[in-house]
């Protein structure tokens, strides 16, 4: 074999990106939509909206289409949109209290004021595969949304905004004050500036909020599971729309640009306070889109990296800060597949060298 | 005869503090934490000199603040008060920039930067700990803990350093075929004994002990304080010994200071401390050891 | 919902509501400052320990006109640049008050819109209230 | 998608980076799409660097509205000198404000301000100061005329503390700029 | 050479509520250069604390102990900072106690080596072979020179503790009952000794128990009621 | 522009199925981005060797494939440049293709593969054999910034050692690796003494490349995308590799060996296993120099 430089480079690149191409297009099957992407696989949009950290269900639907189905490059396709638009502003601080209601939990009462409400959930779903689903079709699905809503109850209403769970905790001293943490500075903006440690809280959240769910939850669940002690209680889960808002840049009133689907999950874990008395800790966790798993680990990473003396990954906050970006790790694990040979030969060069001492002294403590 | 350091007024604080935090703690009081506001009077207010070829004991239970009084002239910990001075020909020739023209004593040492402090602390001083694992890196072998304060000097030759640490471990009796060894495989005696040639390793003036005895045997300690006493003469090093054991302080030290609460309670000759104490708090703390 | 600023049942029109929208507002003249652009919002919310933090971008399209005047603005989410354009125009003329008449008509157009999404939010909302966990009744059961 | 105004920014910022990365040296701002005024060489230099991310201020004579002038054309706020990230001296002097321009801390060294001194002309040789450090090969005494004479003995002194320190350019009337990052060692002059 | 005026010492113990003690009253006396000053008085009249008072391992309560110093002048060692009573110590001011107390697990020789070392600036052999000949004198066996005095008998700790205090030639010398635990034969030998150190000028105050040993020894007594 | 021509224009495109707003700017990142990246830059070169932390942007190729590089490259390009990028030292590299592809698309610039014609040049893992000079760049894609990572994992104290050149615990690295290896180990990725004061991750190039960086003509600019850090190495700079008096830096030995395609036997070689058997063949590894040398 002699050499063979590495010159066909431009045509190999162009012909393995036609070749992906051609892989999601050689089926007999119909082209898919975007928009039925965004709609009947609208979990997949939300989870890929949050970990590509951009709210645009059509481009996110899109790029999993592009990315035939995997959630990880279509998360990092937003990412990158996102570095060749313009930042037009901040919103103004958004409050989820204001949240149109579509699911709200709360595993600490079994009841609680304005009501326990499942929502749209899968939870209490056997996992039974459904193959009337292999029958589905336009026809089914009129039949199914009439019987929706002829099965109504009569006085289904949910109020506007339904009191937190916390609330409740806090009144009662119960939880630790909002004012222990609170601060008046800006928010920290880990996509402007690189986060240092130990991280502001802003910092924090805005990290986790935009970190990869299976991250997230595998570091979480460590916790759980015993290294680390958070025994959390599942204060309030909560789905449903934001409104996202900004100043009118004319007339300074707030001016509503849209809502913005999330999710809310607040933890509960006990601790000690400052002043002896015991008392809940809070632990927050908030993600663009559905994604329940998410927020809940988020929640209670949220509260497990304020430990003061980490004794375990979870609770160590660079760790879990600069591990859980799922772009990140998949590119940095991706890039082993580059060539690495002049580094490799380096290796060799000294794996070598070193032996050859080695021997040296072996023959000489022969000798 | 001037002395090789001065402290002033060094004081510190754990905590946000308040006005009240000085006129609540102190041995009257039995605390050193202010009723207040929460926060730790660690040391207030302490002065003292060290001169050449001297060794300082400074003695107090648990929390009366020598502890703490070592880590701020050691630079480990920010003083919330005070000041550091040292001898001009103390031998910092090389920071000029500490001296201000004329002037027999250098501006305050712990107010320089941490790059600065980290000079002085390389040039002047040597500190053992009471628990080796904070003197020593327990996975490097003993050479490399003693080499690693002459790199931290500038020195870059690894044969020179490889003799320097041999001369040391010879020194503190640690045999020369275990100088490629880590720590962590040494007894706790031997331990101390590579802590004590590591803090020697760049011929400090000041070596600072920090209750170097406390949890060995005491046929180790015997060891330990015998080799101490060896090293003092033949350095001519000027300790600060820190202990709440009176017998290390008496074998060792010539003046004693004594704390309590974060105050120096009393300060005089080691014999006459021990034989002729004035403060209530001494008279208990002779009492009780002696 | 948004009440109190009209020109938000944009947010949620159909093609055909934009359309007869646009149609009405055309008829005055109306300069383009800026052309609808897509860019980012930061969403920036308030924890539950009252900490604000950046939650991630929101893509929007942004539009800017003048209506005999007077500034009109539209920020509205997602790629949408007719209804950023719209909703400019509309918060000109509105603001502005005249053409009376084409006021009235824009009005009307925007409510009729709300009155439908509302009615469609209603229903989500009845939707998620049958999910609501009767304790009483289990009890009794 | 292409604006010429873009290219231009790119074109300024690599002249600029080309002069802090050889100090002392005198490199000519492109001349491309003219911008009006007076201050249309700083407004150039300006726009590639500044947005509203950072901060400015100006010492010495803010005339014909230049704080305005900048904060249109870049975003960028108006702000207290001592927290501004561009400081811009039109009288090519700090007037003995220099100790009050951030720099830096020693964790953070990149936090120090960059001042922007506007003077009458520069040249590369003949100047009273000898410049050496990264970027120059030996020495440099660039001549730059309308620098008040004490200001360069200042930045010696404020950049002695190195890394910690404030990084200079200046900029005269045609547009020609030199730097001296705090890297540099302003001899004695 | 040293006037000692006034002088009076209290033990306040304060963890004995507040208990003071007298220890000595109003006690003054001089002794002239070269002097050897014997103090006499019943048993708890106070003589030990004289002495520890003049060394200032007690603190005088009041009074004035003036000493001329070589190195400082005219000073009072009942006020003198720390640091210079050190000092005084060091270079000028000896003194030998009832027991040998001295640091564990250094050999005989080394310990009468030790001050000749650390004050006479001489090599280590001229220190060692002055120390030998010390011992020596005072009848130490060689085979000792290198044991711990810990294990060696009262009279022959005592001979180390002298030798200890003597060997490098203070300039005033503090003597607290020398003789106590020794045989008459040791004895004579410490005597002569000391008589030798007056007569390079040595300026002596001692405490003996033996009233006519005393009385043959020093120039005057002072007695202490 | 009046409203009702802007709706025409609209229509059109969208009967055509095209989006009126979307595409991409010059340079692919927003302005923003590269104002701060700049300014980052500017930073670095006027403290050689200290890692400028900055807000790293998403770029459409993945992290750790060269993001950091790209980022400089792209904040930093005109449209008169002449562009080189190299992977391993080769021109031809698939990761080098793509990435010229990618900027060639979004900033209209020229591409060669001659060192020497190049204005900019950007790099994985070597530096070009042909000595550059004072009005090139050299841009270098960093994986792991931090030198220090190696004796200490946590990012807030690297940052002190950085901050107080407290650097002894990286020399005495070296030295366990004398003590128990008989040299030091590191193979490539070789930390260096910037300007006297920084110790320097120089990026995963091979130590025969490290002397390159001292006192050169060429201001290097590293670019880690991932870790978010910008640095630089202006040109007449200090660049020394940590060694001893007693051992010292040595790159790797080629001797006895020689390029099979052109003869060189001064340049870094590859080395190319034959056949089966296991012969070792060499080439050069910076293949647009081989080629220069060839024709």
């Amino acid at each position: 074999m002699g050499y063979v430089a590495v010159k066909g480079g431009i045509e190999a690149i162009e012909n393995a990106c036609r070749l992906f191409a051609w892989e999601r297009s050689k089926g007999a099957s119909e082209p898919l939509a975007v928009e039925q992407i965004r709609e009947q696989l609208y979990l997949a949009v939300d989870r890929v909206m949050g970990e590509g950290s951009l709210y645009a269900p059509d481009l996110a639907a899109l790029a999993l289409k592009q990315a035939a189905g995997d959630s990880f490059e279509a998360s990092f396709m937003l990412r990158a949109y996102r570095a060749t638009q313009p930042r037009i502003g901040y919103s103004l601080p958004g409050n989820t209290r204001e949240m149109r209601i579509k699911r709200r939990i709360s595993s600490a009462f079994k009841d609680i004021p304005g009501g326990q409400m499942l929502g749209a959930t899968s939870d209490y779903t056997l996992r039974l595969l459904d193959f009337d689903l292999l029958k589905d079709d336009t026809a089914r699905r009129e039949a199914f949304r009439e019987t929706v809503f002829n099965a109504l109850p009569i006085n289904a209403e949910i109020p506007d905004t339904l009191p937190k769970v916390i609330d409740i905790l806090r009144h009662e001293g119960l939880l630790e004050n909002a004012v222990d943490l609170a601060s008046n500075d800006e928010p920290f903006d880990i996509t402007r500036q690189s986060v240092t440690f130990p991280a502001p809280r802003s910092a924090a959240l805005q990290s986790l909020a935009r970190g990869e769910t299976g991250g997230l939850l595998t570091l979480a669940y460590s916790s759980m599971r015993g290294y680390g002690n958070i025994h959390p209680t599942l204060g309030e889960l909560r789905v449903g729309y934001v409104p996202l808002q900004i100043s009118h840049p004319v007339t300074g009133e707030p001016y509503t640009v849209g809502e913005v689907k999330v999710t809310e999950a607040e933890v509960l874990a006990r601790f000690d306070g400052s002043d002896g008395m015991p008392r809940f800790s809070l632990g927050y966790g908030l993600c663009f889109g559905q994604n329940e798993l998410k927020a809940i680990s988020m929640a209670v990473l949220d509260r497990t990296t304020r430990a003061e003396k980490p004794s375990c990954p979870a609770e160590d906050q660079e760790y879990v800060l600069y591990h859980t970006d799922g772009i990140e790790a998949m590119g940095f694990s991706n890039h082993w597949k580059l060539p690495h040979y002049v580094d490799f030969l380096s290796d060799l060069d000294r794996l070598r060298k070193a032996q050859s001492i080695a021997q040296q002294e072996e023959c000489h403590a022969d000798a | 005869m001037e002395p090789l350091i001065r402290i002033r007024g060094l004081s510190k604080r754990f905590g946000n503090g308040c006005n009240r935090c000085l006129s609540a703690t102190g041995p009257e009081f039995e605390t050193n934490m202010c009723p207040h506001c929460g926060s730790v009077v660690a040391c207030n207010d302490v002065s003292f000199d060290l001169f050449k070829n001297e060794a300082l004991g400074i003695v107090g239970e648990s929390g009366s603040g020598k502890s703490t009084l070592v880590r701020l002239l050691h630079f480990e910990w920010d003083a919330t008060d005070g000041s550091m001075e040292i001898q001009r020909n103390a031998g910092l020739d090389t920071m000029p920039e500490l001296f201000a023209d004329g002037d027999l004593y250098s501006r305050n040492l712990l107010g320089l930067s941490p790059f600065q402090k980290r000079q002085v602390r390389n040039a002047l001083m040597g500190i053992v700990y009471q628990n080796p694992f904070l003197g020593l890196r327990m996975n490097v072998s003993s050479g490399g803990n003693i080499a690693e304060r002459l790199l931290g000097a500038g020195w870059r030759n690894i044969g020179k350093m490889r003799k320097r640490a041999a001369e040391l471990l010879e020194k503190t009796e640690i045999p020369l075929d275990r100088m490629d060894e880590p720590p962590k495989n040494f007894s706790g005696g031997m331990q101390q004994r590579v802590q004590i040639a590591k803090a020697l390793s760049n011929n400090p003036l000041i070596l600072y002990l920090d209750e170097v005895t406390t949890g060995l045997d005491l046929s180790v300690q015997a060891r330990v304080l015998d080799l101490i006493r060896t090293l003092q003469s033949e350095y001519k090093l000027s300790l600060l010994v820190v202990s709440h054991d009176l017998g290390v302080i008496n074998l060792l030290c010539q003046r004693t200071m004594v704390m309590k609460y974060g105050r120096v309670v009393e300060a005089g000759l080691t014999d006459q401390i021990l034989q002729d104490p004035q403060h209530k708090y001494t008279q208990l703390l002779v009492a009780s050891q002696l | 919902m948004y009440a109190n600023d009209p020109t938000a049942a944009i947010i949620g029109m159909d093609v055909t509501e934009v359309d007869e929208l646009l149609t009405l507002l055309v008829t005055e003249e109306i300069q383009i400052t800026h052309p609808p652009r897509a860019g980012l919002i930061m969403m920036t919310v308030k924890d539950s320990l009252a900490v604000n933090f950046h939650l991630g971008e929101v893509l929007v399209t942004e539009a800017e006109v003048l209506l005999r005047g007077e500034r009109g603005y539209g920020l509205i989410i997602g790629e949408e640049p007719r209804k950023a354009l719209a909703r400019a125009a509309a918060d000109a003329l509105l603001r502005c008050g005249r053409p009376v008449l084409l006021c009235k008509q824009v009005s009307d157009c925007l409510e009729r819109s709300r009155q439908r999404q509302n009615t469609k939010y209603a229903e989500e909302a009845a939707l998620v209230a049958s999910t609501r966990v009767n304790f009483d009744l289990m009890a009794g059961a | 998608m292409r604006s010429a105004t873009i290219h231009k920014d790119h074109a300024t910022f690599r002249v600029v980076l080309q002069a802090m990365s050889h100090p002392g040296t005198t490199c000519q701002l492109p001349v491309l799409v003219p911008i009006a005024g007076e201050h249309a060489p700083l407004i150039q230099l300006l726009s590639c660097l500044m947005d509203n991310e950072v901060s400015f201020s100006i010492v010495g004579d803010d005339a014909g509205g230049l704080a305005n002038d900048i904060s249109m054309h870049t975003g960028s706020i108006q702000s207290n000198i001592s927290e501004s990230n561009f400081v811009i001296a039109t009288k090519g002097t700090t007037s003995g404000q220099l100790s009050l321009i951030k720099r830096g801390t020693l964790e953070y060294p990149d936090g120090g301000a960059t001042i922007v001194y506007l003077v009458d002309e520069i040249a590369e040789a003949e100047g009273t100061a000898e410049l050496s450090g990264p970027g120059i090969n030996g020495t440099v005494r660039p001549r730059i005329a309308g620098l008040a004479t004490s200001e360069l003995r200042e930045l010696r002194e404020i950049n002695a503390e190195y890394p910690l320190g404030v990084d200079s350019m200046f900029l005269d009337t045609n547009g020609r700029i030199t730097c001296i990052p705090r890297s540099t060692q302003i001899g004695e002059y | 050479m040293l006037t000692v005026k006034e002088l009076s010492k209290d033990f306040t113990l304060h963890i004995l509520g507040e208990k003071n003690i007298a220890a000595c009253r109003d006690v003054s006396f001089n002794v002239p250069k070269g002097g050897f000053l014997g103090l006499s008085g019943p048993s708890g009249a106070g003589k030990s604390t004289v002495l520890k008072c003049i060394y200032r391992t007690y603190l005088p309560s009041s009074g004035a102990v003036w000493y001329d110093s070589a190195e400082y002048g005219r000073i009072d060692l009942a006020i003198l900072p720390d640091r210079a009573v050190i000092d005084i110590r060091t270079r000028e001011m000896g003194y030998v106690s009832q027991f040998l107390k001295v640091i564990p697990r250094v050999s005989a020789l080394d310990v009468v080596m030790e001050p000749i070392l650390a004050r006479n600036g001489v090599s280590r052999e001229e220190a060692r072979s002055r120390a030998v000949g010390l011992l020596k004198r005072l009848r130490i066996p060689d085979h000792l020179f290198d044991a711990y005095p810990a294990t060696f008998s009262g009279g022959e700790q005592q001979r180390i503790n002298i030798a200890h205090a003597v060997s490098w030639k203070p300039r005033l010398l503090l003597l607290d009952e020398p003789t106590a635990s020794l045989d008459s034969g040791s004895v004579d030998l410490v005597l002569e000794l000391l008589k030798e150190l007056r007569e390079e000028g040595t300026t002596m105050i001692g405490i003996f128990h033996d009233s006519e040993l005393m009385a043959s020894v020093t120039d005057s007594i002072f007695t202490i009621s | 522009m009046q409203m009702h021509e802007w709706l025409e224009q609209e229509d059109l495109l969208r009967k055509k199925g095209d989006s009126i707003v979307g595409g991409y700017p010059y340079g692919f990142m927003d302005d923003g981005a590269k104002k701060d990246i700049r300014r980052s830059i500017l930073k670095a070169v006027a403290i050689p060797g200290y890692q400028v932390p900055y807000g790293s942007r998403e770029m459409p190729i993945a992290r750790g494939w060269g993001t950091g590089g790209i980022q400089i490259t792209l904040s930093l390009i005109t449209p008169d440049d002449i562009l080189k990028v190299i992977d391993q030292g080769c021109d031809g590299s698939v990761n080098a293709v793509n990435i010229k592809k990618f900027i060639q698309a979004v900033a209209d610039v020229q591409i060669t593969n001659d060192t020497l014609a190049a204005t900019v040049v950007q790099t994985r893992h070597r530096i070009p054999e042909e000595a550059m000079s004072a009005g090139q760049i050299l841009v270098l894609q960093v994986p792991y910034p931090e030198a220090l990572r190696e004796v200490e994992a946590s990012e807030a104290e690297t940052r002190r050692m950085h901050a107080e050149a407290d650097y002894s615990r990286m020399w005495l690295y070296l030295y366990e690796d004398i003590v128990n290896y008989g040299e030091i180990t590191i193979s490539y990725r070789y930390p260096v003494t910037v300007n006297g004061r920084y110790i320097m991750d120089p990026s995963p190039i091979p130590r025969w490349d490290v002397p390159k960086l001292h006192m050169a003509e060429t201001l290097f600019l590293f670019g880690a995308g991932r870790e978010k850090r910008i640095y630089a190495i202006p040109p007449h700079t200090t660049v020394e590799p940590l060694e001893f008096e007693d051992h010292t830096f040595r790159v790797e030995d080629f001797s006895g060996k020689s390029c099979a395609r052109c003869g060189a036997t001064d340049t870094f070689l590859d080395e190319v296993i034959e056949n089966a058997g296991g012969d070792r063949v060499h080439y050069c590894s910076d293949s647009g120099y081989c080629d220069k040398r060839s024709a």
